[in-house]
C-alpha cells in the first residue's frame, strides 16, 4: 500500500470534507434555531457569490469591499425570505416547510440563471493556484485556505450560540408557542438565524466559486452540505465539522481506491452508504438532540 | 352481535376465570441512563379490582405502565398478565392481550374524527389488509359494519354522540380524555390502565368520568389500574392501591389505611390537603 | 355580569368575543378585571374558554388562528388589543402556558436565561433574577443543569413559573398550574405564587380546575361557563355557594362516587 | 398541410447542464434563418426555428419530439448526446429526420442502420482518434508505454469516447487510465490527486466549458504542465478568459469549425443581421466559437434542404430531407467546416478536426483538417451498430 | 344549492360511508367518468398524447407516493427509483417474452421487493433523517441501474419498450393506450377512496399520527409501515411501467432520478397531503402548468411586440414551478386539494355560512 497517497487522499478530502462543513453550518444554523430544514441553502450559497461579482465587476469594486457589501444585501435576503416564505408557515407540519424551501431554491436557481446566464465566472480572489506542498505530500492551497475559513466560522458559531441570543434561538427552535409567552420574539429569531446563515452561504459560496467557477451548480452544493448536516446531527455544529472531514476523507480515499476497480462514480456512492448506515446506528447523526417524548 | 368478534373476548374470560390474578409484577426495575425511574417493584391486580398507583411526581407511576405494555420494558424483573409472562413483549402484542390504556398526555389521531378515533379501538378485532381494502364492497364493507355496532354502542355508553363526527384537536381537554377512555374501551379489553384519566377536570367531571369507570368494570368486567393525583378519586372508587417513591414501594393496601401512613403523607401528600 | 371597573384595576376586558378559525366562537362577551397587586380566581368546566381569555390577554391567540373579534382590552390604563405578544411581555403581562411548555433541550439555566432576553437587561441583573427565582424554587436549583425535558412535572412547573418570573412581570397568569402535580406539590407551588404576590406586589390571574386550592389563596373568582362569566364573587362566597360547591369542590364532606348515576346536570346559574 | 415553412425543432438544454453553449447556438440557428428569410427562405420557402427545452434529461426531450412532430417538424435536433440517444429508436420508428451534428452517439454515422439520423461533421468518435494521433504525431509515432490519462463526467457525453479510445489503447500500445469524475463535474480536487499519481504524459479532458476550467486550474495546482492537455471541442473563449489567457498558454483543443468573426458569413450576419438590429441575440456572441459551431452545424442543414427541395420539390417530406441531406458533396460552407460528403452509407461525411492550442492569445492550428483511424472508428462503428441492431438499444 | 344534503338520511352504517354521500358528487362524478371515456375523441392528438396521457399517469404515481407520505406519514425522496425499478423491471420482462399483462405486474412486484427495502430506513428513523436516507437511497439505486448493464443495457444506453399488448393484441392507436393508462388510474383512485374508508386506511394514519398510541391499541407500527410502502411502491413500480409503455416507450436511468423524486413529491404537497383529488391537481399543476405558462408568456410577448430571448423563457417554467410551490403553501398551506375542500364545505352549507356555534 501506498501509505502517500493514501495521506494525500486524505488530507486533501479532508479540506474539501471542511469546505462541505461550510455549506452544512448554514443549514444547521438555521435548524438549531427554528427547527427549519432548510433546503434552500444551496440557491443561497450560489446567490452569495453572484452579488459579490455584481458588485465587483458590475460596479467595479474592490473585492474587500464586494464581499461585506454581499453580505450585507445576502443577510437582508435572508429576512425577505423569513418574511414573505416562512412567516406563514410557522407551526405547520415539517414536510411542508421542506418543500418552501425547496421551491425557493428553485425558484432563485431560476432567476440567477434568468439574470446572469448560464455561462461561469471567474471569482478572483488572488489565491495563488502554485502548487503547495507540505513535505512530499501536495496540499490544495484553494481547499486549505477554504477549511481556514470554515474552522473560524465554526468557532464563530460555537460562540454565537453560547450567548444569550444564541440561547434564545435554541429557545425558539424548541417550541415557538412557549417563545412567544415569553416575550420572544420568534420571527425576529427566524428571521436573523436566515440572516445569519445567508451570510455564511456567501462566505461558503465565494469560496466554492474560486475553486469551481460561480454559476448555477454551485446550487448543488446543497446536497453535500444537507448530508454532512445530518450525518453530523442537524443540530450540532460540532458534528456538521466532524462529519465534514469524515465524509471528506472517506469519499476521496474511497474513490481513489474503488474508482479503477469499479469503473467510476463511487464517490456517491460511499456517500449515500455511509449515511445510510450512520443514520441507521444513530437515528440522530453523529452528535443530533435526540427527541425527547413522554410517553 | 357478530360471534365472531366476540370469539376471542371470550377466549381471554375463560382462560382468566381459573386464575383471578390479572396482572402480578415480581421485582421490576426500569432505569434509563443513570436515573433508576422504579426499582423492586412488585405488585397484582386481581380480576375486577379497581387498583390505584399514586405517588409524588417523577416516582415512576408512567414508567410502570409503559413497562407493563411493553414500551421500556424492565430491565429486572418480570411482569405477569393472567398468568403469562409478558415481559419485554411489543406493545402491540401486548394489547392483542386484552390490554388497553389511556396516556397521561393524552395520545389521541389529532387527524380523525371521534368516530375514526374509536374505530381504531376495534383495530384488534379487524383484518385490515390489502386485498380487503381493493375490494372493499365485499370484504371489508360487512366488517366494518360489524364493528361500527360495536363502536356506536361505547359511544352511546361514553355519551359520545354529539360530538362523533368532530375531529379530536378542536375538543375541550376533558372530552379528548373522555374520547381517549372510549377507544381503550371499544378493544374490549379485560385489563385497562388509566394515567390520569382526570388531570384538569373539575368536580362534576371528575365524578362522570368515575361513574364511567366503575361502570366499566361492573358491566364490561374490565379489571383497571388507575394512576391519579385526585386522592378523593383514589379512596372514592379504588379497592387497592399502592405509593411509589423515588421509585420505590412505600405503601399498598387500602386506600383509606395508606393514605393515612405518615411516610405516604410526608413523601405525597403533604401537609393540609389531605382531601385533594 | 360585569366587570368593575374602579380605578386600580391593572387588567380589564370588556365584553371580549374570540373566534377561532374564522367558525368557531370561543367566549362570547367577556368581562373581567384583575386589580393592582390583587389575586383573581378564573373556574370554570372544559370548555369555558378560560385558556382562550388568557391567550387574548397576553397575544397567543395568532398562533392557533383566533382572532378577538369584539371587545376591549386595557392593560395599565392602555388599549393593548393590537401589541404582539412580546410587547405585552415588554408591559408586563405574562402567561404560563398550559401544560408546562418548557424548553425541552435546554437546561433550566437556559430557559432562565432565554426568558430574559425580551427585557434587554444586562448580564448582572440577569443572574439577579434567576437566583431570585432559584430562591423561590431550590428544586430547581439542584437540577439547573440537566435537560428540561426529562425533569419531573412538578419540576417542570416550577421551571415554567420561574421563567415567567424571568421577564419581571406586573401580572402573572397561570393556566391550570396544579394540572398533574401531587397534591403536596399543589399546595406548595400555591403558597410560593402567594408569597410572590405579597412580597412583590404582583397580580396574579390564576385558572384552575381545582378550585379548592385556588379559593384558598385569591380573594376573587370569576366563573366561566360555555364562554360567558356567569358569576364574580369573593373567595368566600364563592366557597359558600352551594353550587360551587357541588360541582367543584365535591361537597363538604368529599363525595362516595360509587352512588354517582348518570345524570344531565342541572345549570342553576344559566340565566 | 398547406404548410409553406421549413420547420425545425431546436430541443435544446436550455436550463440545466449546457446553458453555457445552448443559447449561442440558437442564435447562431436563427440568426442564419433570418438572414436567408430576408432573402426569400430556402427555394422561396421561409425558415422556422422552433425552440424548446429539455433540460438534459431524456424523457423531456421525447416529449420535446412527440410535440413538435405534431407542429409539422420533420427536422429535429437535441444537442445532447443522452437526449440524442432516447430519441433516436423513435426517430427511426417514425421516419423523421434527426440532426445529430456534434453530439453522440457515434455509431450513428452508419448510413446503413441509422437511416433517419444525420451525424454530419466530425463525431466524438472521430475526434477522439484525432486526438490520438496528434499525439502519436508528438511521440514520433510510436505510443508504446506513453501514459494517458482521460477525465470525463461520468454520464453518457463523457463516456460516448470510451470505445474508441479503448480500441485505439489496445492497438497501439499506450498506457490508458480513466478518470469518472460524478457530475455536475466541478468538484474535481480529489480525481486531480489521482492523475497526479498516475503522472501522465498527456491529459485528454472531455469535459464541457466551466468544467475545463476547473480542470485546468487543478492542473496547475497539482503542478501539471498546461501542454499536456488535450480538451474536447466544448471550450471557448469564455472559459480561457477565465482560466487567464496567460495561464491558458499551450492548451490543445480539438476543434471542429474555424472560429473568429473573418469568415464571409460572419461578415454577412454581422453587417445584414446586427446592422438591420435583428439579431436573435446579443452582439456580444459572435466573438463566441459556439456560434461559429451553430452556423457551421445549419448551413449543412440548410444546403441539404435546399437540395431536397431542388431534387424533390415542395412540399418536403423525411424522405426528400434525406436525400438531399445525403447529396451533399464536399460541402464545405465557404471553408467554415473541414469539408464533408454525405452518403447513403456515410452520415457523417468525413469527420475531420483539427488540434488547435491556445498561446496566450490565440488559437494555432497545429495540424491540418484531418480524420485518423478511419479504419479503427468504422469497425468500433460497424460493431455498435451491428450491436443496435440486434439488441435495439 | 348544488349540494344540497337535507332530506338525505343514511339508514345503515354501510350508506354512511359510501364514496359519495352526496347526491351531488355521484352526479359529478359519473360526468367525469363519461368525459374521460369520450377524451379520445373529444380532444386533440396533442393534447391526448401530451398533456392528458402523462397527467393520468403521473396522477397514479402520486396517490401511491401521497399513501406512503400522506397517510402513513412516511418521508419518501426516493419514490422515482421505485418507479424506475418497476419499468426496467417490466421493460426487461416483456422484451423477454413475458405477456405485457404479467410483465407489468412484474414491474410492480419488483418495485414492491425494493420498497420494502426502504422501508427498513423508515423502521429505524423518523423525519428529516428518514427524509435523507430514502433520499441516498435513490442515489444508491441510481447508480445501480445505470451502473449494472444488466439493468441499464450498458453505459449510456436507452431500452426501448416493446409496445403494449393486451391478452397478445398489440395496442397501437392512441385511444388504446389512452384507454389502458385511464383504467389504471382509475384503479388506483378507487383503491385509495377505499383506503380513506377501511381499517388499513385508519391504521396507516393511526401510525402516522402517533405512533406509540398506534402501537397501544394493537396496531404494529413495523408492519403497517412495511405495507404501506410496499402497497406505494406497487403503484409506482406499475405506474413507472405505464409511464414507458404508455408515454415514453423507452427507458432511461436519468428519467427516475432524484429530481424526478422532488418533482413528484412537490406534486404531492402542492395537492395536498392525503388528498385523493388534491393529488389530480398538484400534478396537473407541477406537470402542465410550468408548460402552459411559458407558452402563454411567450405568446403574450409577441401579441405585444416584445421580444423574450430563447434563453430566458426556458427558464420561466422553472421560476413558475419554484413559484408555483411557495405560492401555493402561502395560500393554503395544505395544499389544492384543502382549497378544494373549503370552497366545498362553504357550498355544502351556503347560504348559510355561519353554521359552526
Ligand atoms: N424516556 C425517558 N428518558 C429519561 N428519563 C425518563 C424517561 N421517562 C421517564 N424518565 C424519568 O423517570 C422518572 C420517572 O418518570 P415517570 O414519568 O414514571 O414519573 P411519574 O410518576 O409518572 O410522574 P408524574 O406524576 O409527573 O407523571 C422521572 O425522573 C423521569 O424524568
Ligand atoms: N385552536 C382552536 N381551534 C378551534 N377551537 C378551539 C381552539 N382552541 C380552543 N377551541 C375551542 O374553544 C373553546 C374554549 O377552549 P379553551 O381551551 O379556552 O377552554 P378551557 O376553559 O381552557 O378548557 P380546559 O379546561 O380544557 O383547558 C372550546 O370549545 C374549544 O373546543
Ligand atoms: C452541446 C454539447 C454541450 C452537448 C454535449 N457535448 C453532449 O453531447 O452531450
Ligand atoms: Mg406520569
Ligand atoms: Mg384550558
Amino acid at each position: 500500500m501506498d501509505w502517500m497517497y493514501f495521506l494525500e487522499l486524505a488530507v486533501n478530502g479532508a479540506l474539501a470534507g471542511l469546505m462541505y462543513a461550510l455549506v452544512a453550518i448554514g443549514i444547521v444554523l438555521i435548524y438549531k434555531s427554528s427547527s427549519v430544514p432548510n433546503l434552500a441553502q444551496g440557491a443561497l450559497t450560489m446567490l452569495g457569490p453572484y452579488l459579490v461579482l455584481a458588485f465587483a465587476v458590475q460596479a467595479k469594486l474592490s473585492m474587500w469591499l464586494a464581499i461585506p457589501l454581499a453580505m450585507v444585501s445576502m443577510f437582508a435576503v435572508g429576512l425577505v425570505i423569513e418574511r414573505v416564505a416562512l412567516r406563514r408557515l410557522a407551526g405547520q407540519p415539517v414536510v411542508m416547510i421542506l418543500m418552501m424551501t425547496l421551491g425557493i431554491d428553485i425558484f432563485l436557481r431560476a432567476t440567477a440563471l434568468t439574470v446572469w446566464g448560464g455561462s461561469g465566472r471567474n471569482m478572483p480572489l488572488g489565491i495563488s493556484d502554485a502548487p503547495l506542498f507540505l513535505g512530499p505530500l501536495l496540499v490544495n492551497r484553494a481547499y486549505a485556505i477554504g477549511a481556514g475559513v470554515t474552522l473560524v466560522m465554526f468557532a464563530l458559531s460555537i460562540f454565537f450560540f453560547r450567548t444569550r441570543m444564541g440561547t434564545v434561538l435554541r429557545a425558539i427552535a424548541d417550541d415557538y408557542t412557549a417563545s412567544w409567552s415569553v416575550g420572544i420574539s420568534v420571527e425576529r429569531g427566524v428571521a436573523l438565524s436566515w440572516a445569519l446563515s445567508s451570510v455564511c452561504a456567501t462566505a461558503a459560496g465565494v469560496l466554492w466559486g474560486s475553486v469551481q467557477t460561480v454559476d448555477q451548480s454551485l446550487s448543488l452544493l446543497l446536497l453535500k452540505g444537507i448530508t454532512v448536516g445530518v450525518l453530523g446531527g442537524l443540530d450540532s455544529i460540532g458534528g456538521a465539522l466532524l462529519a465534514g472531514l469524515l465524509l471528506g476523507i472517506l469519499e476521496n480515499v474511497a474513490s481513489g481506491y474503488l474508482d479503477p476497480l469499479l469503473g467510476g462514480g463511487t464517490r456517491e456512492l460511499v456517500v449515500a452508504a455511509v449515511l445510510i448506515l450512520t443514520i441507521m446506528v444513530r437515528p440522530h447523526g453523529l452528535f443530533g438532540r435526540q427527541d425527547i417524548e413522554r410517553i | 352481535m357478530d360471534t365472531r368478534t366476540i370469539a376471542p373476548e371470550l377466549k381471554v374470560a375463560a382462560s382468566a376465570a381459573a386464575a383471578t390474578r390479572v396482572l402480578e409484577c415480581r421485582d421490576v426495575e426500569r432505569r434509563f441512563g443513570g436515573l433508576v425511574a422504579v426499582t423492586g417493584v412488585n405488585l397484582h391486580v386481581d380480576r375486577g379490582e379497581i387498583f390505584g398507583l399514586v405517588g409524588p411526581n417523577g416516582s415512576g407511576k408512567t414508567t410502570m405502565t409503559n413497562a407493563i405494555t411493553g414500551f421500556f420494558p424492565p430491565q429486572k424483573g418480570s411482569i405477569l398478565l393472567n398468568g403469562e409472562d409478558i415481559t419485554g413483549l411489543a406493545p402491540h402484542k401486548v394489547a392483542r392481550r386484552g390490554v388497553a390504556r389511556t396516556f397521561q398526555n393524552l395520545a389521541l389521531f389529532n387527524g380523525m374524527s371521534v368516530l375514526d378515533n374509536i374505530l381504531l379501538g376495534r383495530h384488534v378485532h379487524m383484518h385490515p389488509s390489502i386485498w380487503r381494502t381493493a375490494l372493499y364492497p365485499w370484504f371489508a364493507k360487512p366488517e366494518e359494519v360489524r364493528n361500527r355496532e360495536v363502536v356506536e354502542e361505547i359511544i352511546d355508553f361514553m355519551q359520545l354522540e354529539n360530538v362523533r363526527d368532530e375531529h379530536v384537536d378542536s375538543l375541550p381537554l376533558g372530552l379528548k380524555k373522555r374520547v381517549e377512555l372510549a377507544r381503550a374501551l371499544a378493544a374490549r379489553p379485560s385489563f385497562l390502565i388509566l394515567d390520569e384519566p382526570m388531570a384538569g377536570m373539575n368536580q362534576e367531571e371528575k365524578a362522570y368520568m368515575a361513574r364511567f369507570i366503575l361502570d366499566a368494570r361492573d358491566e364490561r368486567g374490565v379489571t383497571v389500574l388507575i394512576i391519579e393525583h385526585h386522592m378523593d378519586i383514589i379512596t372514592g372508587i379504588c379497592d387497592r392501591m399502592l405509593v411509589l417513591s423515588y421509585g420505590e414501594v412505600i405503601g399498598t393496601g387500602i386506600p383509606r389505611e395508606v393514605i393515612a401512613d405518615p411516610r405516604v403523607v410526608k413523601a405525597y401528600i403533604g401537609g393540609s390537603h389531605a382531601a385533594q | 355580569m360585569e366587570a368593575t371597573t374602579a380605578n386600580g384595576n391593572l387588567l380589564t376586558l370588556n365584553n371580549v368575543e374570540v373566534i377561532y378559525d374564522g367558525v368557531a366562537l370561543a367566549i362570547k362577551g367577556v368581562s373581567l378585571a384583575v386589580p393592582s397587586g390583587g389575586m383573581v380566581a378564573l373556574l370554570g368546566a372544559n370548555g369555558a374558554g378560560k385558556s382562550t381569555t388568557l391567550k387574548a390577554i397576553s397575544g397567543l391567540l395568532k398562533p392557533e388562528r383566533g382572532e378577538i373579534t369584539r371587545g376591549e382590552l386595557h392593560f395599565d390604563g392602555q388599549d393593548i388589543e393590537r401589541l404582539m405578544p412580546q410587547q405585552r411581555v415588554r408591559r408586563g403581562i405574562v402567561q404560563v402556558l398550559e401544560g408546562r411548555r418548557v424548553f425541552e433541550h435546554l437546561t433550566p439555566d437556559e430557559n432562565l436565561v432565554a426568558a430574559s432576553a425580551v427585557t434587554g437587561c444586562n448580564r448582572a441583573e440577569v443572574v439577579r433574577r434567576r437566583d431570585r427565582v432559584y430562591e423561590y424554587f431550590p428544586r430547581l436549583h439542584q437540577r439547573r443543569s440537566s435537560q428540561a425535558g426529562f425533569l419531573s412535572g412538578g419540576e417542570q412547573q416550577m421551571l415554567a413559573i420561574g421563567r415567567a418570573l424571568m421577564t419581571q412581570p406586573r401580572l402573572l397568569m397561570l393556566d391550570e398550574p396544579s394540572l398533574g402535580l401531587a397534591p403536596f406539590l399543589v399546595a406548595e407551588i400555591f403558597q410560593i405564587v402567594r408569597r410572590i404576590n405579597q412580597k412583590e406586589g404582583l397580580s396574579v390571574l390564576l385558572v384552575e380546575q381545582n378550585a379548592m386550592a385556588a379559593l384558598e389563596v385569591v380573594s376573587h373568582g370569576y366563573l366561566m361557563e360555555n364562554g360567558r362569566v356567569v358569576m364574580h364573587e369573593t373567595a368566600e362566597a364563592m366557597k359558600r355557594n352551594p353550587d360551587i360547591q357541588e360541582f367543584y369542590l365535591g361537597g363538604k364532606e368529599g363525595r362516595d362516587f360509587h352512588q354517582v348515576k348518570h345524570y344531565s346536570r342541572r345549570k342553576r346559574w344559566l340565566s | 398541410q398547406a404548410q409553406n415553412s421549413i420547420k425545425f425543432g431546436l430541443c435544446y438544454d436550455l436550463s440545466k447542464a449546457y446553458t453555457f453553449v445552448t443559447p449561442q447556438i440558437v442564435q447562431a440557428a436563427k440568426d442564419y434563418a433570418t438572414l436567408l428569410n430576408a432573402k426569400g427562405g430556402i427555394e422561396g420557402h421561409p425558415i422556422e426555428i422552433l425552440v424548446q427545452d429539455h433540460g438534459n434529461e431524456p424523457q423531456r426531450g421525447i416529449e420535446c419530439y412527440e410535440k413538435l412532430k405534431r407542429e409539422g417538424v420533420m427536422m429535429f435536433d437535441y444537442l445532447s448526446t443522452p437526449v440524442s440517444r432516447a430519441v433516436l429508436p423513435r426517430h427511426m420508428q417514425d421516419g423523421n429526420v434527426m440532426l445529430q451534428s456534434f453530439v453522440g452517439r457515434g455509431d450513428a454515422v452508419d448510413g446503413d442502420v441509422f437511416k433517419w439520423i444525420f451525424p454530419i461533421g466530425p463525431t466524438y468518435w472521430g475526434q477522439m482518434a484525432n486526438d490520438v494521433a496528434y499525439i502519436k504525431s508528438q511521440h514520433k509515432g510510436n505510443l508504446k508505454g506513453v501514459k494517458v490519462g482521460f477525465i470525463y463526467p461520468d454520464y453518457a457525453f463523457g463516456q460516448e469516447p470510451i470505445p474508441v479510445l479503448k480500441t485505439l489503447a489496445a492497438k497501439e500500445g499506450f498506457d490508458l487510465q480513466l478518470f469518472p469524475n460524478p457530475m455536475p463535474g466541478r468538484d474535481q480536487a480529489a480525481v486531480w490527486t489521482q492523475i497526479r499519481r498516475f503522472n501522465p504524459d498527456w491529459v485528454i479532458s472531455w469535459n464541457l466549458s466551466a468544467m475545463h476550467v476547473v480542470a485546468a486550474k487543478e492542473m496547475k495546482r497539482n503542478g501539471i504542465p498546461m501542454e499536456k492537455l488535450i480538451v474536447v471541442n466544448w471550450l471557448n473563449e469564455v472559459d480561457i478568459n477565465n482560466i487567464g489567457a496567460a495561464e491558458a498558454k499551450g492548451l490543445k483543443r480539438g476543434t471542429n469549425v474555424v472560429g473568429g468573426k473573418d469568415h464571409p458569413l460572419m461578415q454577412q450576419i454581422i453587417k445584414e443581421v446586427y446592422g438591420a438590429g435583428k439579431g436573435a441575440g446579443d452582439a456580444k456572441n459572435l466573438d463566441d466559437i459556439y456560434y461559429n459551431t451553430g452556423l457551421a452545424m445549419y448551413s449543412s442543414m440548410f444546403e441539404g434542404v435546399r437540395q431536397a427541395i431542388k431534387k424533390g420539390g415542395w412540399p418536403l417530406t423525411p424522405a426528400k430531407i434525406k436525400d438531399g441531406l445525403e447529396s451533399l458533396r464536399n460541402f464545405d460552407a465557404n471553408g467554415f467546416i473541414a469539408p464533408v460528403t454525405v452518403t447513403a452509407k456515410d452520415h457523417g461525411g468525413g469527420g475531420k478536426t483539427r488540434i488547435d492550442m491556445w498561446d496566450g492569445s490565440k488559437w494555432v492550428p497545429q495540424s491540418d483538417w484531418t480524420a485518423a483511424y478511419t479504419d479503427v472508428v468504422d469497425q468500433v462503428v460497424k460493431e455498435q451498430s451491428a450491436e443496435f441492431v440486434k439488441s435495439g438499444k | 344549492m348544488l349540494y344540497r344534503r337535507a332530506g338525505i338520511f343514511h339508514t345503515s352504517y354501510a350508506d354512511d360511508r359510501r364514496l359519495f354521500p352526496i347526491p351531488f358528487e355521484r352526479w359529478a362524478m359519473l360526468a367525469l367518468l363519461a368525459i374521460a371515456l369520450a377524451a379520445p375523441f373529444m380532444f386533440s392528438s396533442l393534447a391526448l398524447t401530451s398533456y392528458i396521457r402523462p397527467w393520468l399517469i403521473w396522477s397514479a404515481a402520486v396517490l401511491g407516493l401521497n399513501l406512503v407520505l400522506g397517510w402513513a406519514g412516511q418521508f419518501h425522496f426516493g419514490y422515482a427509483a421505485i418507479m424506475g425499478i418497476g419499468a426496467y423491471a417490466s421493460v426487461h420482462a416483456a422484451r423477454h417474452g413475458v405477456p405485457w399483462e404479467i410483465a407489468v405486474v412484474l414491474g410492480g412486484l419488483m418495485a414492491t421487493a425494493v420498497g420494502v427495502v426502504f422501508a427498513f430506513a423508515a423502521l429505524r428513523v423518523k423525519g428529516l433523517y428518514l427524509a435523507l436516507s430514502t433520499l441516498a437511497m435513490q442515489f444508491v439505486m441510481d447508480w445501480v441501474i445505470s451502473h449494472v448493464p444488466a439493468i441499464s443495457g450498458g453505459v449510456a444506453a436507452t431500452l426501448q419498450a416493446p409496445p403494449m399488448r393486451l391478452l397478445g393484441q398489440v395496442v397501437k392507436s392512441e385511444a388504446g393506450t389512452y384507454y389502458v393508462v385511464l383504467a389504471w388510474t382509475v384503479a388506483v383512485t378507487l383503491f385509495m377512496l377505499n383506503l380513506r374508508r377501511s381499517a388499513l386506511g385508519r391504521a396507516l394514519v393511526a401510525v402516522r399520527e402517533k405512533d406509540y398510541a398506534a402501537a397501544v391499541i394493537g396496531v404494529q407500527a413495523f408492519r403497517y409501515k412495511l405495507v404501506a410502502f410496499a402497497a406505494s411502491a406497487f403503484i409506482g413500480g406499475v405506474s413507472g411501467s405505464m409511464l414507458i409503455y404508455g408515454f415514453y416507450h423507452a427507458v432511461t436511468a436519468e428519467q427516475f432520478a432524484v429530481n424526478v423524486s422532488i418533482e413528484v413529491l412537490a406534486m404531492v404537497i402542492v395537492g395536498g397531503l392525503g388528498s385523493i383529488i388534491g393529488s389530480f391537481f398538484g400534478t396537473a399543476f407541477i406537470l402542465l402548468l410550468p408548460g402552459q405558462m411559458n407558452a402563454f408568456i411567450a405568446w403574450a410577448a409577441r401579441s405585444i411586440g416584445l421580444d423574450v430571448g430563447v434563453e430566458a423563457l426556458a427558464h420561466i417554467p422553472y421560476m413558475v414551478y419554484g413559484a408555483t410551490i411557495i405560492l401555493v403553501l402561502l395560500l393554503e398551506p395544505m395544499g389544492l386539494g384543502k382549497l378544494y375542500g373549503n370552497v366545498r364545505n362553504y357550498l355544502m352549507v351556503w347560504p348559510f355560512g355561519y353554521v359552526r356555534k
